[in-house]
């Protein structure tokens, strides 16, 4: 138990007089059951046959000395004192009513299932353990040369699961969409075209803000414009058909239809 | 040959060729995991007795240092248990297994499915995160299910990594599980049936499981809002 | 038994005991390289004759699906040569569509010529390269050419492998908006001007596409750079 600190590992229990001392690691438990189960253990080798109340009496003994020692012990540990020292308590009652004389012996009946249940699956637990495990007491092939399994996908769909994919993304998407109006938008395309008209006027460098402003009516359609034509500028001076010029970062941009000779080089 | 023998032949005309026991030993060998029984069928003729063609190499190879065994109902050679001293590597106890762990798979194994609440009810301490993962990361547990209770805590289960780890061919071949049954041991904390280890390693939910990622009644409800995000 | 192998028993008294030739057979089989006759030598108990032990070995396993052969003097187990045909195997997986690639499919048959940003825009969200990828694997698209637009984007189209899959004679064959509505593939009602296009899967490119292969406009210009880049 990694809550229980544990200042000296071994102590000797509180006994009652003429039982036989005993040491207990504290450290080792897993727990107050755990704890339990041992010193049962110690009681009687059959489980069934235990007394709850002697069990009580010597775990809250076990307590009783660890905290004589100093010893720190889990909530876990203290609780279950509590509850053993409640149900000592019931048990040391002269005959009570009908009714709750199966109260106490029922609690010490279930905490005696407890133990052994606990006891039964430690001895599963031990069994399983000890079975000739892979990689420890058997082992596989060292090298096996492995089937390798080529395995090629065949995709299947039929004309049905086609169609109504179709119908379902396309209603889907109509549904969503048809009723949004169109961005207004200069493309590409329209940039280009303006830029082929305006090049054949002028042999000189041009102001591209400038002529788009001019071009542009609309001042919605501006920062469009603005965007497709230099776009549509810089695919054409790759292109060989114009030249690009500009002066610093933000400062205007010039372009100017580029000089035939210079034109056909880049072809 | 004498009569006897030669009504028993007449009777029992094996199923299979001298062949198909080659291919049989042949796949199994070469295979990196067990093999099921299925894929040693598929490729042998139809109409082959797989189970008497596996059964007669277990018997051919019962005595050697190499043994076919079954393991989670596949098949697979492993050498034999009493050459483990000839075997036994020095890395093998690299990572003992800590007695919470062993303890924690104990009863994972024989009550599964089993929550986290009733393995701490069992061993009266609180389950170590650490504990599970160690089993997680060994691939021998796996998550199955919510248990369909307050809270909905997961339902932890075996894999057949484990069966084929323990040499088990099914969950039923746990060792000590008739002595755990005849127990009997019933406690009203736990649910219903579960101090009779009943160990149940099917991928079917039982009637108290519910699927891991299936969302509980509040989430039903708002169902429409995490399709559409799914999508 | 014969006089010449009684003889032959007698003379070759052997070596070893049946443990060891579980021992060797153990040793080998489970070592993850073929071993040394030493490294078996070494796990025998002293004087045993390991040369006779191993050709014991080889002769037991000789006819089997599996045999202990020697390369390059080290000892392991193989497959019999004869069934190397198991261990490779083709197999057919079938395997069922995504949605995702299933819409895109049919997008692509419907609207072909079309790019991805086309198909984006029709289904309304992001194509993963998984279900064109899947597609193409599936032999029921191709790459037709590239649309004559910035970029350059490829233009996918339908195959004959994806009519015959289908069992369509021709690509017009895929049913109009009539007939959907009629198949009862459209639930409610549709938007005005909503329609279903008249699929085209002919070879010949568009007016707006050009070849694969060829080259731009924009790379024309640049002709010999960018052969230089590419390669």
């Amino acid at each position: 138990m990694s809550e229980t600190t544990v200042q000296e590992p071994e102590f000797e229990a509180d006994r009652a007089a003429g039982e036989p001392a005993f040491k207990v690691d504290l450290d080792g438990f897993e727990g107050p059951l755990d704890l339990l189960l041992e010193l049962a253990r110690r009681q009687k080798v059959d489980l069934s046959r235990i007394s709850i109340l002697e069990l009580a009496n010597q775990y809250l003994g076990f307590v009783e000395a660890a905290r004589k020692l100093r010893l720190e012990l889990a909530a876990d540990y203290l609780v279950m004192a509590a509850w053993l020292a409640y149900l000592k308590s019931r048990l040391l009652l002269p005959a009570p009513p009908k009714a709750e004389t199966n109260d106490a012996a029922g609690l010490a009946d279930a905490l005696a299932r407890r133990l052994r249940r606990l006891e039964e699956i430690r001895r599963a637990a031990e069994l399983l353990l000890n079975r000739p495990r892979i990689g420890r007491d058997v082992f596989a092939r060292g090298a096996p040369e492995g089937i390798s399994v080529a395995s090629t996908p065949v995709y299947v769909a039929t004309l049905y699961d086609l169609l109504s994919a179709y119908a379902r993304q396309s209603q889907k998407h109509a549904r969503a969409h048809v009723r949004m109006k169109p961005r207004e938008v200069w493309s590409l395309v329209d940039a280009r075209e303006a830029l082929t008209r305006l090049l054949g006027r002028s042999e000189e460098w041009t102001e591209l803000d400038g002529w788009l402003i001019e071009y542009c009516v609309d001042p919605k359609m501006r920062r469009s414009a603005r965007a497709s034509s230099f776009s549509a500028s810089l695919e054409m001076a790759r292109e060989g058909l114009i030249e690009l010029r500009q002066e610093s970062a933000f400062a205007p941009i010039y372009m100017r239809a580029a000089p035939k000779s210079s034109r056909s080089e880049a072809a | 040959m004498g009569v006897v023998a030669q009504l028993f032949d007449t009777v029992e005309q094996p199923d299979f060729t001298p062949e198909d026991l080659r291919v049989a030993e042949a796949l199994v060998f070469a295979a990196a995991e067990p093999l099921e029984t299925s894929a040693i069928a598929a490729r042998l003729p139809d109409g082959r007795d797989v189970g008497a063609i596996m059964s007669e190499l277990q018997r051919q190879y019962a005595d050697r240092g190499v043994n076919l065994v079954r393991a989670a109902g596949r098949w697979m050679f492993r050498t034999a248990p009493d050459m483990a001293w000839l075997l036994a590597r020095e890395e093998q106890e690299k990572r003992k297994l800590s007695r919470a762990a062993i303890e924690t798979l104990a009863i994972i194994a024989y009550h599964q499915p089993v929550t986290r609440a009733d393995i701490e009810e069992i061993r009266g301490v609180a389950v170590s995160k650490g504990a599970i993962d160690v089993l997680m990361e060994a691939g021998w547990i796996r998550m199955r299910g919510r248990r369909k209770a307050p809270g909905r805590p997961i339902t932890y289960g075996t894999t057949s990594a484990f069966l084929i780890h323990f040499g088990l061919d099914a969950i039923g071949d746990l060792p000590g599980l008739d002595e755990l049954q005849g127990a009997g041991l019933f406690d009203g904390k736990l649910p219903p049936g579960f101090g009779v280890p009943q160990p149940d390693d099917a991928d079917a939910l039982r009637p108290d499981e519910e699927p891991l990622d299936e969302s509980g009644p509040l989430e039903q409800a708002w169902g429409a809002v995490s399709q559409t995000d799914a999508d």
